[in-house]
């Protein structure tokens, strides 16, 4: 019964963190695009000047974090006339629903030791985690398909046709460069993933996943913003052509739903990366019983403390690589449609398949993974 | 003793090359390659075996030469090996072939000159001389057969040579089909033997083998195997009763009736006998036969000879007739006789078709002697070499033919056939009639040439006439190796063949030159009369001809033994094959079930098609019925 | 497995398949198809078939029933109004569909099924590593066969399914134009 | 642990949901459909033996039952899509070409 709260718990905090991250990539979404593209961005939103009269400047937050939300779910929700009712209203909960859903594998810490009992910092403890994801992630296309076709417009269903063709053509980038990486460390399991990206190498190289498998993180990354229908993979909504794809249809809460399914995957690609190949948890040099510097000295630091330093090194790197998403994000421009499917199975599944073999060969001459 | 002599696979091999090369390339190579080919071939085969048969004359008495090929069918304890094999019997009959072979095909690149399809006619011709060297060679009876086939085939290709004509090829196809009744009696034959020794647990048909166990073949199967290979011999060798075909074999070219008569097939039916003497040698019945069969056939078409108006034609019987002997020989058991007047028979018959064929091509196609006369001095080669030819055939003292005919009549009569010997004897007569008949019709008297033929009438260019001159010589002198008892070298060629046919032993006895005095006599008999109805008196054979209308007719008509056959047998297997088994068997019985058989289906069809409605849901639905039946029928066995 | 997850998915993948059967239209069919598949994948899961129950959602939920999907946009198919198919079909169909519902359940009866059965499994069923093991050993070749299957079924599709070009026509009509002339 | 026979018995009704799918829809697509929930019902009943048997030989059975659907989904699909072209149609009643 314990386990079964601790792991309900646990759920709830890792959504609310992906939950949380979405809301600071709507943020880095108005104003980090504002600052790239030299303007202000949101700025109108101050509630009775607080932050001015303590002389900050306007930093558009409240705006941003609470104004939009406010606003969009207190439209009216409008279904238009011929559209499928049901499907309408289901489509926007299956799109985010297998989003949220994964988050509950990602192992955000070591075990901590609280009043004597032990807990493992992940909520989900499958042993055939990496499986989940792809189901989860496979599930998820019927979301974005649905809404499309249930909204009776053809700017729709196009989007809604393109997104589908799109994600489960990356899907197989992805899977493959999933496939590599469990090869790498011999196991489902997420958390002992992480685990085995401890140590060293060299003295002073953290043992990351990023310096075994580079070309496994460099195209789970283009496969995860595509997943995620960012730019330069945002063909579905275009809204210079497609107005917004298979959205246009949908107002209010719904929207947002969409809207916060593409943040919640940019988040969630931002973990797996952090997970697969950036150690996770791990913290460099860190182990149980504190820093083993690479010069030889030893920092000794409390357990718990090591423990929670664990889940700040888990949120900061997801955090970095959620800033990096977001710049690419404003820096490169849109991909045409063909562009983007020559690439997806030119490009990247031979890559995947190549990287799969090379895998193969390096972990059977080097006597297996395990 | 047995040498194994690997060459005596060549002796097969440059006639089955030359074939390869003309029927391949004969007609894009163009006539002068072919003429060179065809020819040289078989002087090649002609040489390897003139060495092997030196070998053999080097070798003590009853040596031999083998050349092993391979195993040809393999069935349980049956096997058959093909091997080569040349013992004193076949070295003389391979040098006849091979020699009087190749001055024929030297004669046939002068004779066909002018025609257009040299090159299918050399391929056939090397064909056939190839399938008689394996009938020759082969040391068992099954690939004798295979010859004896090839012979029949080749003769069948090169009767009806210019097929374009019906009737050339209709007679060609006689020959096959007749040939078909002898070939089914050989089959049976070579069964008999092998059952007969099968039953012995002997697996074999080779000859040798057969030879040490022929005491295992009991008499009885010994002349039902006889009888049944003579039937063979009969359609090969044109024996009555299966004669019919050969004197219509003339429609082929002239080379060709030389090739059948003179060195190939027909002498194989005596080959035949003698190869298996020592099978006949157990049944004296079937000898009888032979030595019956042989004196009738001799007689019988020395008399249809006489009265025959066509130069060929007249050849023709008179082969017919020279078979009958030598089958008279071997039935007596004068086995060496038989061989010996197969090989001078060989010398001048050949040479009395190519001197024929010389006179034709100089008449330009012309063969009736009614239009022949007083050709003798345009014509000098061809009628010396043809002359002595005919001195041979008639048996004059000195010549080939003396020799060996009188060994057989010797046999004939020693063996204890009085009244064969006498009709022998007679036979002697009719031949020095018919042959001097055609002499003198042919180059003495008076001219009876068409007008504008005359003027180019011409001797045959060099290319043919130098085989006349060789064959001549060989038709002159080449008895002599048979001289007769006692005188130089006595009687060298039945010793040399002793060893395989064994020694004749008489059992009547007789006085060689009593019996030699009056076959020659009748023989000089006959000549005179030729003489005196075509040279002194040449009104008397019309006047004859009128006064004995019937007999004349009759033997015009070759004693109408072809309408016999057409009667007795044609005419009702084409009115079985017809009323019977066509009207009634075949559009009644098989066509009627072929067509009930479609109407069935037909009306079972139109019945089912309705249960094909396109929807593959029906389908489905009948699928499940069946899906319950089967889960019923299973449930069915569980629960009992 | 629980039992009461075991009835609650028993339920739902009836009610879905019923769905799929029902539905007028052909997207509401889909749908209840693919929940029925992910609700046979949980219970896939839930008898220690892990792999297996993933791949039924990566691949068949996941990817082969999206295929459908478009299919149906493809054809943009009208819902089906009224009763559609022989009325004399969908009642024998029916009537044979329970004969053999009923074959089955007499099957189905507890007594009736006397086979020797452990519910313990050996470290491992069902995962990866086993799957594996048993794949790549003992039906090796019909995994290689599979991989043939596989490539000549995407060629297959591609040529049962693409358009001739104008191009094509074009070069067929000369081509066979070529051909009566040479004629 | 639950009955085996419960789990064949869903296996079974499943299967003749299928069944009668197939008899009863004139789509085609959807007969297709019901064609996949009979494959998948035996897909369950093979795991259910084979997870009581304790052998992987089921689970392999329907590995290779899902790649076989995958070929035809993507063949049979690719069918439906020149029969609609040609005949604009997914009736099943009105494909009856095949007939006298």
């Amino acid at each position: 019964m314990t386990e079964l709260v601790v792991g309900a718990i646990e759920a709830i905090l890792m959504v609310l963190i992906g939950l949380h991250l979405s809301i600071f990539l709507l943020y880095f979404e108005r104003k980090g695009s504002a600052l790239i593209q030299d303007r202000v961005g949101a700025n109108r939103a101050a509630i009775t000047g607080f932050g001015r009269k303590l002389g900050m400047p306007n930093l558009g937050i409240v705006n941003t974090l609470v104004a939009d939300p406010l606003k969009l779910f207190t439209k009216e929700d409008f279904v238009p006339e011929g559209a499928d009712h049901f499907l309408h209203g289901l489509a926007p909960f299956l799109a985010l629903f297998p989003v949220l859903v994964t988050f509950v594998v990602i192992p955000f810490g070591d075990t901590i030791t609280i009043a004597g009992q032990t807990f493992n910092l992940q909520a989900a403890n499958l042993n055939a985690a990496a499986l989940y994801l792809l189901a989860t992630i496979g599930i998820g296309v019927y979301g974005v398909a649905l809404g499309g076709w249930a909204s009776n417009n053809r700017w729709a269903l196009l989007g809604g046709i393109r997104a589908t063709a799109q994600m489960i053509s990356y899907e197989i980038a992805m899977g493959l460069a999933i496939v590599a990486v469990i090869m790498t460390y011999g196991t489902l399991d997420l958390q002992e993933m992480v685990r085995s990206q401890g140590g060293v190498w060299f003295g002073f190289l953290p043992r990351w996943g990023l310096f075994v498998q580079p070309l496994a993180f460099i195209l789970l990354l283009t496969a995860g913003v595509a997943e995620s229908k960012r730019v330069p993979f945002d063909l579905p909504e275009g809204e210079s052509e497609l107005i917004l794809g298979y959205m246009v249809e949908y107002s209010g809460g719904k929207q947002a739903a969409f809207m916060f399914t593409d943040f919640a995957e940019q988040a969630l690609t931002a973990m797996l990366l952090v997970t697969f190949f950036l150690g996770g948890w791990q913290v460099p040099w860190l182990y149980r019983d504190g820093f083993h510097l690479p010069g030889g000295h030893i920092i000794a630091v409390a357990p718990l403390l090591v423990s929670i330093l664990g889940i700040v090194s888990f949120l900061v790197k997801v955090v970095v690589l959620c800033a990096f998403l977001g710049l690419v994000r404003w820096t490169l421009p849109r991909f045409r449609y063909d562009q983007l499917m020559r690439l997806g199975w030119k490009g990247l599944v031979p890559l995947g398949l190549a990287n799969v073999l090379v895998t193969a060969f390096i972990v059977v001459a080097t006597g297996g993974a395990h | 003793m047995n040498v194994e002599f690997a060459a005596l696979a060549l002796i097969l091999v440059f006639p089955a090359l030359g074939v390869i090369f003309n029927l391949f390339f004969g007609a894009r190579l163009g006539r002068g390659a072919v003429n060179l080919v065809g020819p040289g071939v078989m002087f090649l085969a002609f040489a390897v075996s003139t060495w092997a048969f030196v070998k053999i004359l080097a070798m003590p008495a009853g040596g031999a030469l083998y050349c092993p090929l391979w195993r040809w069918i393999e069935a349980g304890s049956f096997h058959v090996e093909l091997g080569l094999r040349v013992d004193a019997l076949s070295g003389v009959m391979v040098m006849v072939v091979t020699g009087v072979g190749s001055f024929i095909h030297l004669y046939s690149v002068g004779y066909m000159a002018h025609d257009e399809d040299y090159a299918r006619f050399f391929t056939y011709m090397n064909l056939f001389a190839l399938s008689m060297l394996i009938l020759v060679l082969a040391d068992n009876i099954l690939m004798m057969f295979v010859g004896w086939e090839g012979v029949g085939l080749c003769s069948y290709l090169l009767i009806a040579f210019w097929y374009t004509n019906p009737e050339f090829a209709y007679n060609g196809r006689k020959a096959f089909i007749v040939n078909r009744i002898g070939d089914a009696g050989f089959v049976l034959g070579i069964l008999t033997i092998l059952s007969a020794l099968a039953h012995h647990g002997v697996w074999t048909l080779n000859f040798v083998e057969i030879q040490s166990h022929a005491g295992l073949i009991g008499t009885t199967a010994a002349t039902a195997a006889g009888l049944l290979l003579f039937l063979g011999a009969t359609g090969k060798s044109a024996q009555i009763p299966l004669y019919v075909w050969l004197p219509d074999a003339m429609v082929g070219p002239t080379p060709v009736s030389a090739l059948i008569h003179a060195a190939t097939m027909v002498t194989a039916g005596v080959y035949m006998v003698a190869r298996l003497n020592f099978l006949y040698m157990l049944a004296p019945d079937a000898m009888a036969v032979v030595a019956t069969i042989g004196a009738l056939t001799a007689f019988f078409a020395g008399t249809i000879a006489i009265v025959q108006p066509d130069i060929k034609r007249v050849l023709a019987y008179s082969t017919v007739s020279q078979l009958g002997y030598m089958f008279l020989g071997v039935g007596s058991g004068a086995f060496a006789a038989g061989i010996f007047h197969v090989m001078t028979h060989a010398f001048f018959k050949g040479l009395l078709f190519l001197c024929a064929g010389s006179v034709i091509h100089a008449l330009e196609g012309e063969q009736d002697m009614n239009k022949m006369g007083a050709l003798r001095k345009r014509l000098p080669i061809t009628f010396w070499t043809m002359f002595i030819a005919t001195l041979a055939i008639t048996a004059v003292p000195g010549f080939s033919g003396y020799f060996s005919k009188d060994l057989i009549l010797e046999g004939a009569y020693e063996s204890g056939h009085f009244w064969l010997w006498l009709l022998g004897a007679i036979t002697a007569g009719v031949t020095g009639f018919y042959m001097f008949r055609l002499i003198f019709m042919t180059f003495f008297g008076e001219s009876r040439v068409e007008a504008d033929k005359l003027h180019h009438v011409h001797e045959s260019p060099p290319v043919m006439t130098i085989p006349l001159i060789v064959l001549a010589v060989f038709a002159a002198i080449g008895g002599w190796v048979g001289l007769p008892e006692g005188l130089l070298w006595g009687d060298a060629f039945a010793r040399f063949l002793s060893p395989v046919v064994g020694n004749f032993k008489p059992a009547v006895e007789a006085s060689p030159a009593m019996l030699s005095a009056i076959a020659t006599g009748l023989g000089g008999l006959g000549i005179l009369l030729a003489y005196v109805c075509y040279l002194r008196m040449p009104g008397l054979p019309v006047i004859a001809a009128w006064r004995a209308k019937a007999l004349y007719d009759l033997l015009l008509e070759k004693y109408r033994i072809d309408e016999l056959y057409n009667l007795i047998v044609t005419r009702p297997l084409f009115f079985i094959s017809d009323q019977v088994l066509n009207r009634g068997v075949d559009r009644m019985v098989i066509d009627g079930a072929a067509n009930g058989a479609g109407l069935v289906v037909e009306a079972g069809g139109e019945a089912a098609r309705r249960a094909e409605t396109g929807n593959v849901q029906h389908y489905a639905f009948v699928y499940l019925l069946g899906v319950i039946g089967i889960v019923a029928y299973y449930l069915y066995l569980v629960i009992r | 497995m629980p039992a009461g997850l075991f009835w609650f998915l028993a339920a739902l993948s009836i009610l879905a398949a019923l769905g799929v059967v029902l539905q007028r239209n052909p997207v509401h069919c889909l749908l209840a198809l693919v929940l029925t598949l992910l609700a046979i994948a949980v219970l896939f899961i839930g008898q220690d078939a892990i792999v297996v129950g993933f791949l039924q959602a990566i691949v068949y939920a996941g990817a082969v029933m999206v295929l459908f999907l478009f299919v149906i946009w493809l054809l943009n198919l009208p819902v089906e109004s009224g009763p559609t198919g022989h009325l004399a079909l969908k009642l024998f169909g029916t009537l044979a569909v329970a004969a053999l519902l009923a074959e089955l359940a007499v099957f189905l009866v507890p007594s009736r099924l006397q086979l020797k059965f452990s519910s313990a499994h050996a470290a491992g069923y069902g995962s990866i590593d086993a799957l594996s093991q048993t794949l790549f050993s003992e039906y090796l070749i019909a995994f290689e066969v599979t991989s043939v299957l596989l490539l000549v079924a995407v060629i297959g599709a591609v040529a049962l399914a693409r358009r001739t070009t104008q191009a094509e026509l074009q070069e067929r009509k000369e081509a066979s134009a070529r051909v009566e002339k040479a004629a | 642990m639950v009955s085996l026979s419960w789990l064949m018995a869903l296996s079974a009704a499943i299967f003749v949901i299928g069944v009668g799918g197939f008899l009863t829809r004139r789509n085609i697509l959807v007969m297709f459909m019901s064609i996949e929930l009979m494959l998948n019902a035996v897909n369950l009943a093979f795991v259910s033996l084979g997870s009581r048997l304790g052998t992987m030989d089921g689970q392999v059975i329907v590995f290779f039952v899902m790649t076989v659907a995958a070929a035809e989904a993507a063949v049979g699909l690719a069918i439906i899509i020149s029969i609609f072209r040609s005949r604009e149609t997914v009736h099943a009643d009105d494909l009856t070409l095949l007939k006298w």
